[in-house]
């Protein structure tokens, strides 16, 4: 084929370019022409591949097949949204890192082996994190450390991964696999800790709240879903993750009800549809992995939207926390309509995006007789109705009257949010054209039959009725300033704790036995300091006499070695 | 335009009980229907289990939240200076 | 013209500084002209470098017969891949070194010592050169001990500093002349036992005796640990890291590129291409002293590093880690253990230059090197700290550095011999270095600058970012560590071609 | 018991060389005088150049001087040469550690090499102060 660049390396080659063009309207042109001129590559690019030596090894930096382009193709319109949400801002730090960011995920996306992959997966992490460390501050900077050791993690895995398929198999070639050999699952669990899966999620809810207003946005559209495209690369139909894919539905549900930083709710709701779609790829029949595709590009659309309105509340109160929100339906109308336009997309409204993507999972589920699966499915996608379809738009702009009259959000960041909730709607209304580009055909799959949309209509309704029952009766519970402890409290606090005490208190294991293992280490630390301190054997300036003994010695063994 | 309709939302806000009374009559419409095209043969699910089941985890879901806060929640600044959680927002 | 080149190649890479510095030293004493003189002769000889390298990236091998007669009576200088690339990387090392110098000379040396140095760089430079280049053992040995002599001189050129300097260059010629002489014993054995110095000439002679003969033992085992010395390889290292710590910076920068890379590259050309694997001391014994020596070296070095809190000594610990990992390639005796070597020490060669350079840039504006009074320094250094913090990358071999792709070969040679505990050591040494590397960055970037330096003269001036002449030099090393790392023609099909001749020769 | 016997009779060069070389390379382990060192260094390396010359000689063979005879037997002159440059070396070495030691002694104000080691040790320490 014809060596095309690929819309990544544009968006990283352009990232490097973005700190030598002026702050201010010249700037953000070109960070919105970047994407625009990917899409157009997009178009250009015809299915093939690249196939390149790297260090001796036949690895393909770049593949374009169905898969890909339509991760790319959602890539490339969410990058362009962000930065057109990004317009005001004049931080070069995060405007390389978002680029580089994206440039990355772009170029993972078209990755044909796993060594490709894993200098664009930690490039992912990389960019990543400035976006959070752009926020600055104390917090901001432990949250970016303990989320880029997360994401490193998963790139190690990745690596180790790797290195161990070419040993078995002699080839670095990323395609579907299965959870046969240690490769398989290092790579399968690196790829896990990018999607989220349980007791591997907490980074997420950790470190998107923690993000600029501009860089969660970001933040929400790839590192997740690139995650989401590996799978369906590498392990579709892999039984497994119905299974996970069901528990990451089901339990971020619960906190996203009690949560107050709405920011947290979207992200504990983000980790919910990244449920939805692990079950499509393990269910894994062309139509479910096709759901999960789809599904990730709406939700690309959705949540970013619900980011971008929440972040517009942000930028002009100041804060996204649900007791200092309420009754800003008059200030910010239309900031108000995008959200709920986009609450309902993510509730899997008829006519919206979320229903068309939706949809083909669970009537997969139910056709491949998970019957257990479906019904939790259906208890989590009520769940989610509960809390970004009806939580967020009602707790920022209506509930009770937070006395805050602010302006509308500006023009840029409406226009962002205009465009995005377009789509939503679009997609619901004409789902054809999105079904046109998944990687498998859909037939004559039409999510729009009576039984789906009237079981839809009247879950959706009953858990509308549920909560306006529960508000009337007074039983929901009310907002508060707090935080909620997750499995994160284990590393955060137990382990860090249990590190930091020493002559404290029982905390959980015994004071007793960690001051004991405390002892231990100070013994082992002091000794190995002596011994590589000043003056100690393995320190600086040791005398010429004792080297020259050890030459004696080595030379002795050397030749007992030879003559043994 | 825009005005009209933060005066309708005032309205409604001012009046939820309206809300919930319109909402629980499209939801009945919303059963009848289902019940209808059910015996009318139109598909064979099962009538009128997605509006009880909706409604019956919803109320679980979120009494079980409530009861989970009781055990998860900790103050804003439980894990300060290391996270955000606690850290003034930065004014626009 | 060119073929003539090709002809004359071989002996202009090193005649030409080898000749120049007793010039310098006769006819000028200002520093400016001899350092000026010293940078023509490298570029030149780094010219003749890179056309050997061209010449020889076919697998030909160039052989130039000093004075005319043929060998194995004449000298011969035999130039093939791995010759080629050696020559390169010292020459390219004594080019960067420099253009670096000068600024940096200017500052730390007194002026009546500054051309002293870059007669000594020069001529260290020639006898590193010439290692490489001569295919006569003797004439190693000599060459050896020119470029030792004058390392033991630069390094010494660092007491006005500190006086450690002179505590190290005594404990370093003391082992370096031991292990020379060592050398010595076991190239007399070899010219015992077959009555020649040529090594191709050897290599003949040896495979036609027969196998087991004690005194080919010991000449074998004379020259692995003299050889071991100069490279420095556990528990041999003593006398590096304060040699490197305390150096003008410009010769650590040097030597710590080029010198135990040549020791390196001597060792390999015994082991491989004289002896040969089969012969001698040859398979188990080998892997039996090789790996556990260069493991152990890795976990130890990276230890003291961590422990250390001088910056210039913590990279000159990380030094003999990194030398482990080369010597863990060679001790793994397969084609994929020479080629990672190989790629790494290119890739070697080019981050540590770069951060001793940053170091040397740094030790240019404040005296101290104390981590605690690099504080802040990135605040007031911006372009030194980004090519270090880039070069530091490489070093823990990040993704698109260099050290990535000799650390991934290397993992792979291991594992591909089924070694998975030795994979398991390279990565946690890899992590290591995060750590040592981690705690210089955090001081630079995120500490807060101490507002009084103890006993720093300089202290009351603000830092200032170094000048361009030094960032110049810095730069080009950090960009070719990265360039390296993504486009790994260079490399990667040098170490190929090394590989395939070795293995060749060790059959 | 003979071949004992054939190796000191035979190899008797041999046995001086290895006995002078662990000589010097005792003084260089054992003495802390570092002008003392030197000179043990010396002795090593020594006793390897006369290892060297001592083989070259062929018996019965006159110094290789070609002086148009039929059938003389000369000894090899190659060990000559190579020592000839090796003394060479040496002599370098020695110059250079004997111009260290002087600035040694003009830096630490002794060269005794536990005394240096120990003002070593307490530079080392004032580098060390914890940030």
């Amino acid at each position: 084929m014809i060596p095309l660049i690929a819309p990544g390396w544009l968006l990283l080659g352009g990232a490097c370019l973005i700190p030598f063009i002026p702050k201010g309207a010249a700037r953000t042109s070109f960070m919105l022409a970047l994407p625009l001129f990917g899409m157009g590559l997009l178009w250009l690019i015809p299915d093939g591949s690249l196939a390149a030596s790297f260090g001796g090894y036949a690895i393909t930096p770049f593949r374009m097949d169905g898969l890909a382009r339509i991760f790319c193709l959602i890539f490339l319109i969410a990058t362009f949204l962000s930065a057109l949400y990004a317009w005001h801002l004049r931080d070069s730090f995060q405007h390389v890192s978002a680029f580089i960011y994206a440039g990355a995920a772009l170029s993972a996306l078209t990755a044909g082996d796993l060594l490709t992959l894993f200098v664009f997966w930690e490039l992912v992490s990389l960019g990543s994190v400035g976006l959070i460390w752009a926020r600055r501050g104390e917090g901001a900077w432990h949250t970016g450390l303990r989320y880029l050791i997360w994401q490193m993690a998963s790139g190690l895995l990745l690596l180790g991964g790797a290195l161990f398929f070419f040993r078995e198999t002699g080839s670095l070639a990323f395609d579907a696999m299965t959870l046969q050999s240690p490769s398989a699952w290092l790579i399968f669990l690196a790829f896990g800790i990018k999607a989220g899966f349980p007791l591997l999620h907490n980074w997420i809810q950790d470190a998107y709240p923690a993000g600029t207003i501009t860089g969660t946005v970001f933040l929400s559209c790839f590192t997740t879903k690139l995650a989401i495209y590996a799978l369906a690369r590498g392990f579709p139909a892999t039984e497994a993750l119905i299974y996970i894919g069901v528990i990451m539905t089901i339990f971020p549900i619960f906190y996203a009800v009690i949560e107050n930083d709405l920011r947290r709710v979207l992200s504990y709701s983000l980790n919910n549809q990244l449920g939805f779609m692990v079950v499509g790829i393990g269910i894994g029949t062309p139509l479910a992995i096709n759901g999960a595709v789809a599904h990730a590009f709406c939700h690309i659309i959705y949540k970013s939207l619900l980011f971008m309105s929440v972040g517009a509340v942000m930028y002009r109160v100041g804060t996204a926390k649900a007791t200092e929100l309420g009754g800003l339906y008059r200030s910010m109308p239309l900031t108000m309509i995008f959200c709920v336009i986009a609450a309902a997309s993510i509730s899997a409204f008829p006519l919206f995006s979320g229903f068309i993507s939706k949809s083909p999972i669970l009537s997969e589920s139910l056709g491949g007789g998970y019957w257990v699966v479906w019904f939790l499915l259906l208890f989590a996608s009520a769940g989610v109705f509960h809390h970004s379809g009806i939580k967020i738009p009602y707790f920022t702009f209506f509930a009770h009257d937070s006395g805050r009259r602010v302006r509308e959000a500006p023009m840029h960041m409406l226009l962002a949010m205009g465009i995005a909730a377009f789509l939503c709607v679009a997609i619901g209304v004409y789902p054809q054209a999105l079904y046109a580009m998944l990687p498998f055909p859909m037939g004559d799959y039409t999510a729009y039959d009576a039984a789906h949309v009237i079981g839809q209509l009247e879950l959706l309704i009953f858990s509308a009725l549920a909560f306006g029952f529960l508000m009337l009766s007074g039983l929901y519970p009310p907002e508060v300033r707090g935080v909620n402890l997750d499995w994160d409290w284990v590393y955060r606090r137990v382990l860090r704790r249990a590190f930091e005490r020493i002559g404290g208190s029982v905390l959980v294991l015994g004071d007793k036995v960690w001051g004991y293992v405390l002892g231990v280490w100070g013994v082992v630390y002091s000794v190995l300091a002596r011994f590589y301190g000043p003056g100690g054997l393995m320190g600086p300036s040791r005398a010429a006499g004792s080297m020259a003994l050890w030459t004696a010695i080595l030379l002795s063994l050397a030749l007992l070695f030879a003559y043994s | 335009m825009m005005r009209r309709l933060v005066q309708k939302l005032a309205f409604l806000e001012k009046n939820p009980r309206r809300v919930f009374r319109a909402l629980a009559a499209l939801g009945g419409a919303l059963l009848a229907l289902d019940a209808l095209l059910w015996i009318a043969g139109v598909y064979k699910n099962i009538p009128v289990w997605h509006g009880l089941y909706g409604f019956v985890m919803c109320v679980a879901l979120v009494l079980g939240a409530k009861a989970m806060r009781h055990i998860v929640r900790r103050r804003e600044d439980y894990y300060a200076p290391r996270a955000t959680d606690s850290e003034e927002e930065r004014q626009p | 013209m060119s073929e003539t080149l090709a002809l004359h190649a071989p002996a202009l890479v090193i005649l030409l500084p080898l000749l120049t510095a007793p010039l310098c030293f006769l006819f000028s004493r200002a520093a400016n002209g001899v350092w000026a003189t010293a940078l023509l002769v490298s570029l030149l000889s780094f010219l003749c470098a890179a056309f050997l390298l061209e010449k020889t990236f076919d697998g030909r091998v160039l052989s130039y017969h000093f004075g005319g007669f043929p060998p194995p009576l004449g000298i011969e200088y035999r130039i093939d891949m791995m010759s080629a690339l050696m020559l390169l990387i010292v020459a390219g090392a004594s080019l960067l070194g420099l253009l670096f110098a000068r600024r940096s000379v200017a500052r730390e040396l007194p002026a009546a010592r500054q051309s002293a140095f870059y007669v000594c760089y020069l001529l260290c430079a020639s006898g590193l050169l010439g290692v490489a280049a001569t295919n006569d053992a003797f004439n190693m040995f000599v060459f050896l001990e020119i470029s030792s002599l004058a390392a033991y001189a630069l390094i010494a050129l660092g007491g006005d500093r500190d006086r450690r300097a002179l505590s190290a260059a005594y404990n370093y010629l003391i082992m370096g002349t031991i292990g020379a002489t060592f050398f010595v014993i076991g190239v007399f054995f070899l010219y015992a036992a077959t009555g020649t110095l040529n090594m191709t000439d050897l290599a003949d002679r040896l495979h036609a005796l027969p196998v087991g003969s004690r005194s080919l033992y010991a000449a074998e085992a004379f020259i692995i640990v003299g050889l071991a010395l100069k490279i420095a390889l556990f528990p041999l290292h003593v006398w590096l890291p304060n040699a490197y710590a305390f150096a003008p910076s410009a010769a650590t920068v040097f030597l710590s590129a080029a010198a135990a890379k040549v020791a390196i590259y001597a060792l390999v050309r015994f082991l491989f291409s004289v002896f040969g694997l089969d012969f001698a001391i040859g398979g188990e014994t080998l892997n039996a002293v090789i790996l556990p020596t260069a493991m152990i070296g890795m976990i130890i070095g990276s230890f003291s590093a961590i422990f250390a809190r001088h910056a210039k000594r913590i990279f000159a610990y990380s030094s003999i880690a990194q030398l482990g990992y080369m010597m863990l390639g060679i001790g793994l005796e397969s084609r994929e253990g020479l080629e990672a070597s190989f790629v790494y020490l290119f890739n070697h060669a080019l981050a540590k230059s770069a951060i001793f350079m940053a170091l040397g840039c740094i030790a240019y504006q404040q005296a101290s090197m104390k981590l605690s009074d690099l504080h802040g320094i990135a605040r007031d250094m911006p372009w030194t700290m980004a090519a270090f913090t880039i070069a530091a990358l490489s070093l823990i071999g990040a993704p698109l550095t260099g050290g990535f792709i000799g650390k991934w070969l290397l993992m792979d040679a291991a594992l591909a011999q089924g070694f998975w505990l030795i994979a398991l050591v390279i990565a946690a040494v890899s992590l290591m270095a995060v750590l040592y590397v981690w705690r210089v960055i955090e001081a630079a970037y995120l500490k807060a600058p101490t507002g009084r330096r103890r006993g720093a003269p300089r202290a009351e001036a603000p830092r200032r970012e170094a000048p361009f002449s030094m960032l110049l030099p810095l730069w080009i090393a950090a960009l070719l560590s990265v360039y390296f790392g993504v486009d790994t023609r260079l490399p990667v099909g040098a170490a190929e071609i090394i590989a395939d001749s070795l293995e060749a020769a060790g059959q | 018991m003979d071949n004992a016997l054939q190796i000191l009779t035979e190899d008797y060069n041999a046995i001086i060389a290895t006995f002078l070389m662990m000589i010097g390379l005792y003084i260089v382990m054992s003495r802390a005088h570092l002008i003392k060192k030197i000179l043990g260094l010396n002795l090593f390396q020594n006793a390897v150049f006369l290892f060297y010359i001592s083989a070259g000689k062929v018996g019965g063979g006159t110094a290789p001087i070609l002086t148009g005879e039929a059938g003389a037997i000369y000894s090899n002159p190659l060990p000559h040469v190579l020592i000839l440059t090796a003394i060479v070396v040496g002599v370098a070495t020695m110059g250079l550690g004997l111009a260290i030691v002087l600035r040694i002694h003009e830096a630490y104000g002794t060269i005794e090499e536990d005394e240096i080691a120990q003002a070593d040790i307490a530079d080392d320490t004032r580098d060390e102060d914890r940030e």
